[in-house]
């Protein structure tokens, strides 16, 4: 099993699924019906391949396993090649786990162009599967650029009444930082002479050099998690994506950022990395504090949560940008922990707004009463969002936060010691907890005035076939959570040893 | 002088046999003009063009000089020649139903088409000032012809007008400077160029030769579009009948920029340092200029002509590169750029409805439901126009960045990916109009199998490009040798 | 073993009422929680035979974080205290589980009732065995959500929900200093094991560590980042304001979070670390301070509410403020030993309270009651022992736990030592007042409510009465058997609570003057007294003090205008900040020049550029003759220069 | 003043007098007349530098033919006089300007020129022969090539003209003996039976 | 010929040439004359071709002057044509008129 190139196979076998879509001919409903099952089934068995990935992956190793590698575009010396790490192993895992649980999801609630829809999400998949396992810079751009297609097409195509717009700004947004990447990647690979991200790593940057490298990526990478001033793009695309884009918007390409940082702008730019990390510290304090803010006064469901989601990954921002054990474990699991919530909550909000067609909150209250199981569902991801010990939304919290604390200052010339981050970010907490359980009070709570929601029914089969998954991980996130971060703590030393940081988690990052 | 009375005539055979069956074609056409000639005589025009692609892409690569040093042939010569004539076909076959629906159906069409290739095909082989000149205006000529070949259309009568006048100053430029180099150097021959201009030259470059290549420069810039010699291009790609616009989208623009590849790596290959930054700013002028106009085009073959503008932008810059690899890098884009307008025009060629052509892009709206493979084909199109992997236009700017970025050029680099993003823009309000807006009346179902057969393939490639994107590297790696080799040195880096 | 079933039955029976509540149906439900709380109980008093005294041990049971140096495991510490507070929570929430067989008899959601309870229960057992700090933190925030949960029950109310998110946000400001705590522990200690901390707290004394960019001494920061934590847990002073309201909650809830148990896991936290207080002398002012404030605070606002569970409520209020400042004056010993008798007496008022509003109807207004004593006497009588307890009435266990309080305030050497004494004393006359209040207006005098609410006054069932009974037993003994608790020598807790070689002052508070010993006992027959007076002699005496001391009285019906100042010092501002970030900062600004300003700049460039593109000939013929004549002009230039 | 160069200033004083009319004239019959006075001087200038075969030929081409051609389409569309543009006058000093610089740029560049040895030794210099009978020897040999593709060029331009201007007259009856031979009595009479008071 | 220099043929041809650039874009009349113009263009280069050649002592550049008259003729063909039709459709061939497409 092990000799099999599992990586490309779980890559590409949503591919074969498209094929089949493809040549699905006939009567409309019937088309739907074949095009659902068609993705379901390939879904699921891209969720089964990624699972034989886990099982053949080896938690003692920190490097790359099941490392593929072929000729492909020799005479620009890009290789096809793939291979995983602990840390890229469990987003791989996310991925298809949430492509799975967004087609059951979706199961009803999307009756127009049901082919396209599915052909979509399973591009999706491979596009996202790919990203996490390139292990060439080059292949990894064309995978994480990609992305934008099927997204942009899932936004305009299924969104909301202000789709085209946000559709428009996600892209070329999204576009923009990208860009700017490419020509990063591009002095690069002239700089180093090859596309091999490991090689890269190894490859010792000027300083002077990084420090725009650095820049190049940070735009990229900061517009994806998306970080403040840059996160513009995230509620508008949230909110008009539907249900299913919104998940894996939210649930996986919002981890391309701190992927990003993880995989390129630590380890290969180390020096820049220390030089700016105030700069992010800076900017995702600000992230959290100012948009739970916004939060707290949103009345659209789908954007608060939106907001929520720019809030959590600063503190992955903060996390990555540690470059200790602690911080940079805290991010992954935070990362993972968000996509697994965020793309809950989201398809909370999916679930009433396909029954009802409004994400205003003023439009729903007291859903208790007639949706004990939503309610209970909510509850739980509402609770793991505001970071509930037990839940997954803890742990990385809790790890972040302990691992900027460790940071202190070398010289008085950084004003912000760790623990001063420590502190602004921890007011994420309250004011968190805040707009999430005033959020659930309007929504679930109160008394079941509304008229148009009368006769709102609870959770159907396929919604709760879809929430089981997210549920039992989140918990087992929250309890065991040595179960996902024991594989990733070798990757992370090895991170961690590329960065260039000495001792565990203390005082790992020599701010300058 | 050959001594030899039968000259080595193997490495013109395509051009032989475009021009024996160019002259068959005419007699053909003329006799049979009333019932329906281009019927036959386009299939059969494609047929030549592509048997004289196919020759050309066997014959033996060896660099040679064609009688009497005005043209050549190597790798560089057979790797443009098949795409120009691939796309002189491709771009006939595209016209189809077109001519007929709009009553041009007549054979000189093709057939103009067909010399204009010969033209092409000539091209990328010039060797010579002179030869570059004959060639360019065997080009040139039919083109002016066809644009204004739909006679009773204003449009495309003042599209011809236009062309021909600004064509004519261009190549009236063009000529100054060749007699200016003529006269600084005392040779038409690139190749003794190069010693001109060379290192080793005595004396230092005369300025007036420099000067006169600068002429060229302009005479060439304005056959690719580069901004500030574009002002034709949105009017007579607007004007022109479509299937001509088609024409002029797609191969000679490769033949012009292998021309000009020919022209700066050849003879002022040493001299780099000096047309780089020009070079450079002329790419970044035409990649600024296409994407900002292009934003505010509601005609859709206007877009296309910003759209071109901004692409030989991109080429331009791996032009400007100044390197083997930045002529590699320009000839791959020029490759894929051939098979997006190829396809990109397929489909607007198909923008049919109830039997004439319409050409607003709003008309796009809600294609997709009425007629989803050709919004699939446009999507693709677009995207891969807009430079988003993992179509083949993304590995185009890649490479053409990456060659930018090896030759000190970062700055151009950043600045035209920027340009690209502002360009995506209207190719994403293409997608946009075509799966997002709801459908307004469906378009006439396309019976042309050409249509369908080049849009189809043109699709396949940027799709598959991804796949196998190997041999095209490696034969435009091949072509950029063999010209390196001509060249007296390329200034490595 | 004992300890697992002891911790984890509670959890099963939350699980089994709440995932099958529907097919258990109400006494299902109820049977299975308290049938599991029996066995918990049972188990918590075996406990208390077998462990009392002790050395700690560890009953370890999942790994639970390993990353980078931060090892934690699910566990169950088991020591003394534990064993003590375990005792407390279990025995008391298992009768309360029943009581509320009787009280929710008619509530719709029954299951779901019974199931919070346990997660309650569960949660607090987590809290109070806890070997290290995370498992702390989980229980901590865990019962936070359970009396969320159980505040916003009645979720259809909208104060109940206001109330409830109220109280979780508040504790979260507390658990935000807690998770500092933590944060500052590891990086000082390399750990956040219990063991390891108490062990190598002496080591870090008087050590200095700049956190938050000021420089200050370590362990004093630890003590001080956790007293914000149990702040927010047990209402002290400043974050206080979710309590009163919590009594949104059904009645049982408030007699066990609000009262007996979640609320005084802040004073368990002190005394848990009493290693680390011991040596941050600073902290344990603050502590002491803060905790005396809070007791007089509290009384003062009891004074004036006409609620009846609210005067309860800042009763408990009070009381935890006694518990603190008993820790701060270095009697942990007495804050524990309040704590337990406190847990007693108080549920039992609670539960009295909540028996009385059974009868009345859900009336809680006690300007609508009155002269209910005879119809029901057992409520009336046990209320008045919870009062008596309450109030310290000698005998009863209140007496000997506050006595001790007051003593060691006194006796101690804590630089605020008098303030607490003294306050403390005021609180006690106060509280004496409050409680007589509170039971003359309910049980005396004649009946103010209508003649229908009257008819219906009715005794409670056995089920709530008996435990009622139960915790009257406790309220009136519990300070007998507690006593050993206050041994000078401390060998009762067989370690778990340390006090420092300075700290004498379980020894000092025996060899106290005889009138700080008989202070309390006079300031409790003063307050109730008065009570007598106002309420029952010269009921018109009240309305004259409340029109001569109007505005006092209206600050403190007001509370303090503590909640009036929050909402202008930060809901509204946040709210107001959230806008302007949102349409100023978002819209206004960033979007505007950002994304959006771009694109306008986009499209009005580009529709600039097709201006050149005029159609006219030698417009486009000049263009290319100015291109080439810069060109030629440029390489002139060069090859000139 | 040698006679040569006082003839080389006739001639290019009139040539380039007459340009400037060719572009200036109101009447665009008197622009073709000044082209081909242009072309006059132009063909002496050749003569005076020794270039005779190509004098002639642009004597013959261009006057015969071109300037013929052109004279004939202006004729042919009939044009009237024209005015001068509004406005054209706010136009010129810029557009002077840019000539200006250009016509310096060029004659700076030409005053530059100096005899130097050519880079290639001059393979089409053909001692002892006549202008034009090397021009033909180096037509035919060297150049061969390219004369052919001159060929091509003029036959697409008479196709491209044809093409654009050659109309098919519709209505315009023609006589096809093909077609008379054929026919047939059967096809061209039809007999019709005329029922009385109805009509055909 | 050695009684003129080059730089007179250059200067007459520079001179033609800027000429007949200005033509075209000065010219506001109509496009034959425009099409003069650019015969004037061609003129200028010829002359250059010669008289280089002749300087140079090289027939090439008369050749290729041959050619350039060649394609010249070529060229007016093809643009009078074009003219011919344009006026056909539009009854008027002033430059002002050919402006239906722009922007």
């Amino acid at each position: 099993m092990s000799d099999w190139p599992l990586l490309s196979l779980t890559t590409f076998l949503p591919l074969v699924g498209v094929a089949f879509i493809l040549f699905v001919r006939g009567e409309e409903a019937i088309v739907a019906q074949n095009a659902r099952a068609v993705a379901l089934w390939t879904a699921l068995a891209t969720f089964v391949l990624s699972l034989m990935i886990w099982a053949n992956f080896d938690p003692v190793q920190g490097g790359y396993q099941l490392v593929e590698q072929a000729s492909w575009l020799e005479p620009l010396g890009i290789r096809y090649h793939m291979g995983v790490d602990g840390i890229s192993l469990w987003l791989v895992l996310l991925s298809t786990l949430l492509t799975v649980v967004v087609v059951v999801g979706s199961w009803f609630s999307v009756e127009q162009r049901v082919k396209e829809y599915m052909i979509t999400f399973l591009i999706m998949d491979t596009l996202m599967v790919g990203t996490f396992c390139a292990l060439d810079i080059v292949l990894f751009y064309i995978f994480f650029e990609g992305i934008l297609i099927p997204m942009y097409l899932i936004i305009g195509i299924w969104g909301g009444p202000r789709r085209i717009y946000s559709a428009f700004k996600f892209f070329l947004y999204t576009l923009a930082g990208s860009v700017l990447f490419l020509v990063a990647i591009v002095v690069m690979v002239r700089e180093a002479g090859t596309t091999s991200i490991p090689e890269l790593t190894r490859h010792d940057f000027p300083v002077a050099m990084q420090t725009w490298l650095w820049l190049a990526l940070f735009a990229s990478f900061a517009v994806k998690v998306p970080m403040w001033p840059l996160h513009t793009w995230l509620p508008d695309a949230h909110v008009e994506a539907p249900t299913a884009g919104s998940v894996l918007l939210a649930g996986v390409l919002l981890k391309l950022g701190g992927y990003g940082f993880l995989r390129f702008s630590l380890p290969m730019l180390p020096e820049a990395s220390a030089f700016f990390a105030p700069l992010v510290f800076a900017l995702s304090i600000v992230a959290i504090v100012y948009t739970s803010l916004v939060a707290l006064v949103q009345t659209d469901m789908k954007k608060l949560i939106a907001y929520s989601s720019v809030a959590h990954m600063g503190i992955v921002t903060i996390g990555c940008f540690t470059a200790n054990a602690l911080g940079l474990t805290g991010a992954i699991v935070q990362m993972l922990s968000h996509g697994l919530v965020s793309a809950a909550l989201f398809m909370v909000v999916g679930v009433v707004y396909d029954r009802i067609h409004s994400r205003e909150i003023a439009a729903y209250g007291g859903l208790a009463e007639r949706m004990p199981v939503y309610a209970t569902l909510f509850m739980l991801f509402m609770l793991a969002s505001v970071g509930l010990p037990g839940t997954s939304g803890f742990v990385g919290e809790i790890l972040v936060i302990v691992g900027i604390f460790a940071i202190t200052p070398e010289s008085p010339a950084i004003p912000a010691s760790g623990s001063l981050v420590a502190l602004l970010a921890a007011t994420g907490m309250v004011l968190g907890a805040a707009y999430m359980l005033w959020l659930y009070r309007r929504v679930v709570f109160g008394a079941l005035e509304k008229s148009a929601l009368a006769g709102i029914k609870d959770l159907r089969a396929n919604e709760v076939l879809a929430f089981a998954p997210l549920v039992l991980l989140v918990l087992l996130m929250g309890i065991y959570p040595s179960f996902f971060t024991d594989p990733m703590a070798a990757s992370v030393d090895r991170v961690l040893a590329e960065i260039g940081a000495t001792g565990p988690g203390r005082l790992a990052l020599q701010l300058r | 002088m050959p001594s030899s009375p039968l000259p080595d005539l193997v490495p013109l055979l395509p051009q032989l046999f475009l021009l024996a069956s160019g002259l068959v074609l005419l007699v053909v056409g003329a006799l049979r003009e009333r019932d329906g000639a281009s019927r036959v005589v386009a299939p059969l025009a494609v047929l030549t063009l592509l048997v004289a692609a196919a020759i050309a892409g066997v014959l033996d690569r060896t660099p040679r000089t064609l009688l009497g040093g005005h043209f050549r042939f190597d790798a560089m010569a057979a790797f443009l020649e098949v795409l120009v004539l691939v796309g002189a076909a491709a771009s006939i076959l595209l016209a189809d139903t077109y001519q007929e629906d709009e009553r041009i159906d007549r054979f000189e069409l093709p057939l103009l088409a067909l010399f204009a290739g010969l033209g092409m095909s000539l091209m990328v082989r010039a060797d010579s000032l002179l030869g570059l000149y004959m060639a360019l205006e065997l080009q040139s000529l039919p083109l002016y012809v066809m644009a204004a070949f739909q006679r009773d259309q204003l449009r495309s009568t003042e599209a011809g007008l236009k062309y021909f006048v600004l064509g004519a100053l261009a190549s009236g430029m063009l000529l100054y400077g060749c007699s200016l180099v003529y006269g600084f150097t005392g040779t038409l021959a690139f190749a003794t160029l190069a010693e001109g201009f060379g290192p080793g030259s005595a004396g230092g470059v005369p300025t007036g030769a420099v000067v006169g290549l600068v002429f060229v420069i302009a005479g060439l810039a304005f056959k690719l579009a580069a901004v500030p010699f574009h002002m034709w291009t949105p009017d007579v790609y607007e004007g022109a009948p479509t299937s001509v616009t088609a024409f002029l989208a797609a191969a000679p623009k490769v033949a012009a920029v292998g021309l000009t590849l020919r022209l700066l790596m050849g003879p002022m290959a040493d001299w780099a340092a000096q047309w780089q930054q020009v070079v450079a700013l002329v790419a970044l002028a035409s990649m600024l200029l296409g994407s900002l106009a292009g934003l505010v085009q509601s005609n859709i073959k206007r877009l296309m002509a910003y759209s071109g503008i901004a692409n030989i932008g991109f080429a331009l810059v791996g032009v400007a590169a100044g390197t083997r690899e930045g002529v590699e890098a320009a000839l791959v884009y020029m490759a894929i750029y051939l098979a997006m307008t190829l396809g990109t025009f397929g489909c607007i060629l198909a923008m049919r409805r109830q039997g004439t052509y319409v050409e607003r892009i709003e008309e796009l709206a809600g294609l997709s439901t009425r007629h989803p493979l050709m919004a699939a084909g446009l999507a693709i199109f677009m995207f891969s126009l807009a430079g988003i992997p993992p179509l083949a236009g993304f590995f185009g700017k890649y490479f053409v960045f990456l060659a930018a970025v090896r030759a000190e050029l970062t700055w151009l680099a950043v600045l035209g990916l920027l340009a690209s993003v502002v360009g995506a823009y209207y190719y994403l309000r293409i997608v946009k109009l075509v799966y997002f807006d709801p459908p307004g009346e469906p378009f006439d179902v396309p019976t042309a199998t050409g249509l369908r057969l080049v849009t189809a393939l043109s699709a396949i490639a940027i799709l598959g490009f991804v796949v196998l994107p190997g041999p095209l590297f490696e034969a435009a790696a091949g072509a950029a040798s063999s010209l390196a080799s001509s060249a007296v040195a390329v200034p490595g880096r | 073993m004992l300890h697992l079933i002891l911790v984890f039955s509670p959890a099963l029976g939350a699980l089994l009422a709440g995932l099958f509540g529907r097919r258990l149906g109400d006494r299902g439900a109820q049977l299975v929680t308290c049938g599991l709380m029996v066995v918990s109980a049972t188990c918590s008093v075996i406990g208390l035979f077998l462990y009392l005294g002790d050395p700690a041990f560890k009953v370890p049971v999942l790994r639970w974080v390993d990353v980078g140096g931060l090892e934690v495991d699910w566990a169950l510490r088991v020591d003394t205290l534990s064993t003590v507070m375990m005792f407390v929570v279990s025995f008391v929430s298992c009768f309360i589980h029943i009581y509320s067989i009787g009280y929710m008899a008619h509530d719709p959601s029954v299951p779901r009732f019974m199931s919070y309870l346990s997660l309650f229960t569960f949660m607090m057992l987590m809290l109070v065995t806890s070997d290290n700090l995370l498992q702390l933190y989980f229980g901590w925030e865990g019962v936070g959500v359970a009396s969320y949960l159980l505040i916003g029950f009645w979720y259809t109310r909208p104060s109940a929900c206001a109330a409830a998110i109220k109280a979780f946000i508040v504790n979260r400001v507390g658990d935000f200093g807690l998770a500092l705590g933590v944060a500052l522990c590891f990086l000082l200690f390399d750990s956040i094991q219990y063991d390891v901390i108490f062990t190598e707290a002496g080591a870090h004394a008087g050590k200095t560590v700049t956190v938050f960019g000021i420089t200050a001494d370590a362990l004093t920061l630890v003590a001080l980042l956790l007293f914000v934590g149990a702040m927010g847990k047990s209402a002290q002073l400043g974050l206080h304001t979710w309590l009163p309201d919590a009594m949104e909650g059904p009645t049982p809830v408030s007699a066990l979070i609000h009262a007996a148990t979640m609320v005084t896991a802040g004073v368990f936290l002190v005394a848990r670390f009493s290693p680390v207080y011991e040596l941050a002398p600073t902290a344990l002012a603050v502590v002491t301070v803060v905790g005396a404030s809070t007791a007089f605070f509290a009384a003062t606002v009891g004074l004036t509410q006409f609620d009846i569970k609210r005067v309860i409520a800042y009763s408990t209020c009070s009381q935890l403020g006694y518990m603190f400042f008993a820790c701060g004056v270095g009697a942990y010993a007495a804050g524990i030993f309040h704590l337990m008798t406190h847990a007693f007496f108080k549920a039992l008022l609670f539960l009295g309270a909540g028996s009385v509003i059974h009868a009345m109807s859900d009336e809680q207004d006690m300007r609508r009651m009155g002269g209910l004593a005879d119809k029901i006497k057992i409520t009336w009588a046990m209320m008045w022992i919870g009062t008596l307890a309450l109030v310290g009435f000698p005998g009863t266990a209140g007496f000997f736990s506050k006595d001790a309080i007051l003593e060691a305030a006194w006796a101690s050497h804590n630089a605020f030592h008098l303030y607490a004494f003294w306050l403390g004393l005021l609180a006690a006359v106060l509280t004496a007042f409050y409680s007589g209040r509170l039971m003359f207006m309910t049980f005396y005098g004649e009946p103010r409510a209508d003649h229908h609410v009257m008819e219906h006054v009715h005794e409670s069932p056995p089920v709530m009465t008996v435990p009622l009974g139960v915790l009257a037993l406790g309220a009136l003994f519990a300070g007998w058997l507690g006593k050993g608790m206050l041994d000078a020598e401390g060998a009762w807790w067989g370690g778990a609570i340390l006090t420092g070689p300075d700290n004498h002052v379980l020894h000092a508070m025996h060899e106290v003057p005889f009138l700080v010993k008989l202070a309390p006992t006079l300031a409790m027959a003063t307050g109730l007294g008065l009570s007598w007076l106002f309420y029952v002699k010269s009921p018109d005496l009240p309305e004259r003090t409340v029109a001569a001391l109007r505005p006092l009285h209206t600050f403190l019906f007001n509370k303090w205008y503590f909640d009036e100042l929050y909402d202008r010092l930060f809901v509204r501002p946040a709210l107001a900040l959230g806008r302007i970030f949102w349409q100023g900062g978002d819209v206004g600004i960033i979007d505007r020049f950002g994304p959006d300003g771009v694109a306008r700049t986009a499209l009005a460039g580009g529709a600039r550029t097709v201006q050149l593109q005029t159609g006219y000939l030698y417009h486009y013929a000049f263009a290319m003759l100015i291109g080439v004549v810069l060109l030629v002009g440029l390489y002139l230039f060069l090859l000139g220069g | 003043m040698t006679v040569e160069l006082f003839v080389f200033w006739l001639l290019a004083l009139v040539a380039v007098g007459s340009a400037v009319m060719v572009i200036g004239a109101r009447n665009p019959v008197h622009s073709v007349l000044f082209l081909i006075l242009c072309f006059f001087n132009a063909a002496g200038l050749f003569v005076l530098i020794g270039a005779e075969f190509l004098a002639m030929v642009l004597v013959v081409v261009y006057v015969g033919a071109v300037a013929v051609l052109f004279m004939f389409v202006v004729m042919m569309l009939d044009i009237n006089f024209v005015r001068l543009r509004e406005g054209f006058i706010n136009y010129l000093p810029v557009g002077a300007l840019v000539g200006l610089v250009l016509l310096a740029e060029l004659i700076l560049v030409g005053g530059s020129w100096a005899l130097r040895e050519p880079v290639a030794a001059g393979a089409s210099t053909l001692e002892g022969m006549d202008n034009t009978r090397a021009l033909g020897r180096l037509l035919y040999t060297e150049h061969f090539l390219v004369f052919q593709i001159a060929g091509v060029v003029l036959l697409v331009a008479i196709i491209g003209a044809i093409a654009l201007t050659l109309r098919e007259r519709v209505g315009v009856k023609r006589q096809d003996i093909a077609r008379q031979v054929h026919r047939r009595p059967a096809e061209t009479l039809v007999l019709e039976r005329v029922e009385p008071g109805k009509g055909v | 010929m050695g009684a003129i220099p080059l730089g007179h043929y250059s200067t007459l041809a520079a001179t033609l040439f800027t000429i007949g650039v200005f033509g075209i874009f000065l010219n506001r009349k109509n496009v034959i004359v425009i099409l003069m113009s650019i015969e004037l263009i061609l003129l200028a280069v010829n002359i250059n071709f010669v008289a280089f050649s002749v300087a140079l002592g090289d027939l090439a550049g008369q050749v290729f002057a041959m050619f350039v008259l060649t394609v010249a003729a070529a060229e007016a063909a093809i643009g009078l044509a074009i003219v011919v039709v344009y006026f056909r459709n539009r009854g008027s061939i002033e430059v002002e008129d050919i402006n239906l497409m722009r922007g």
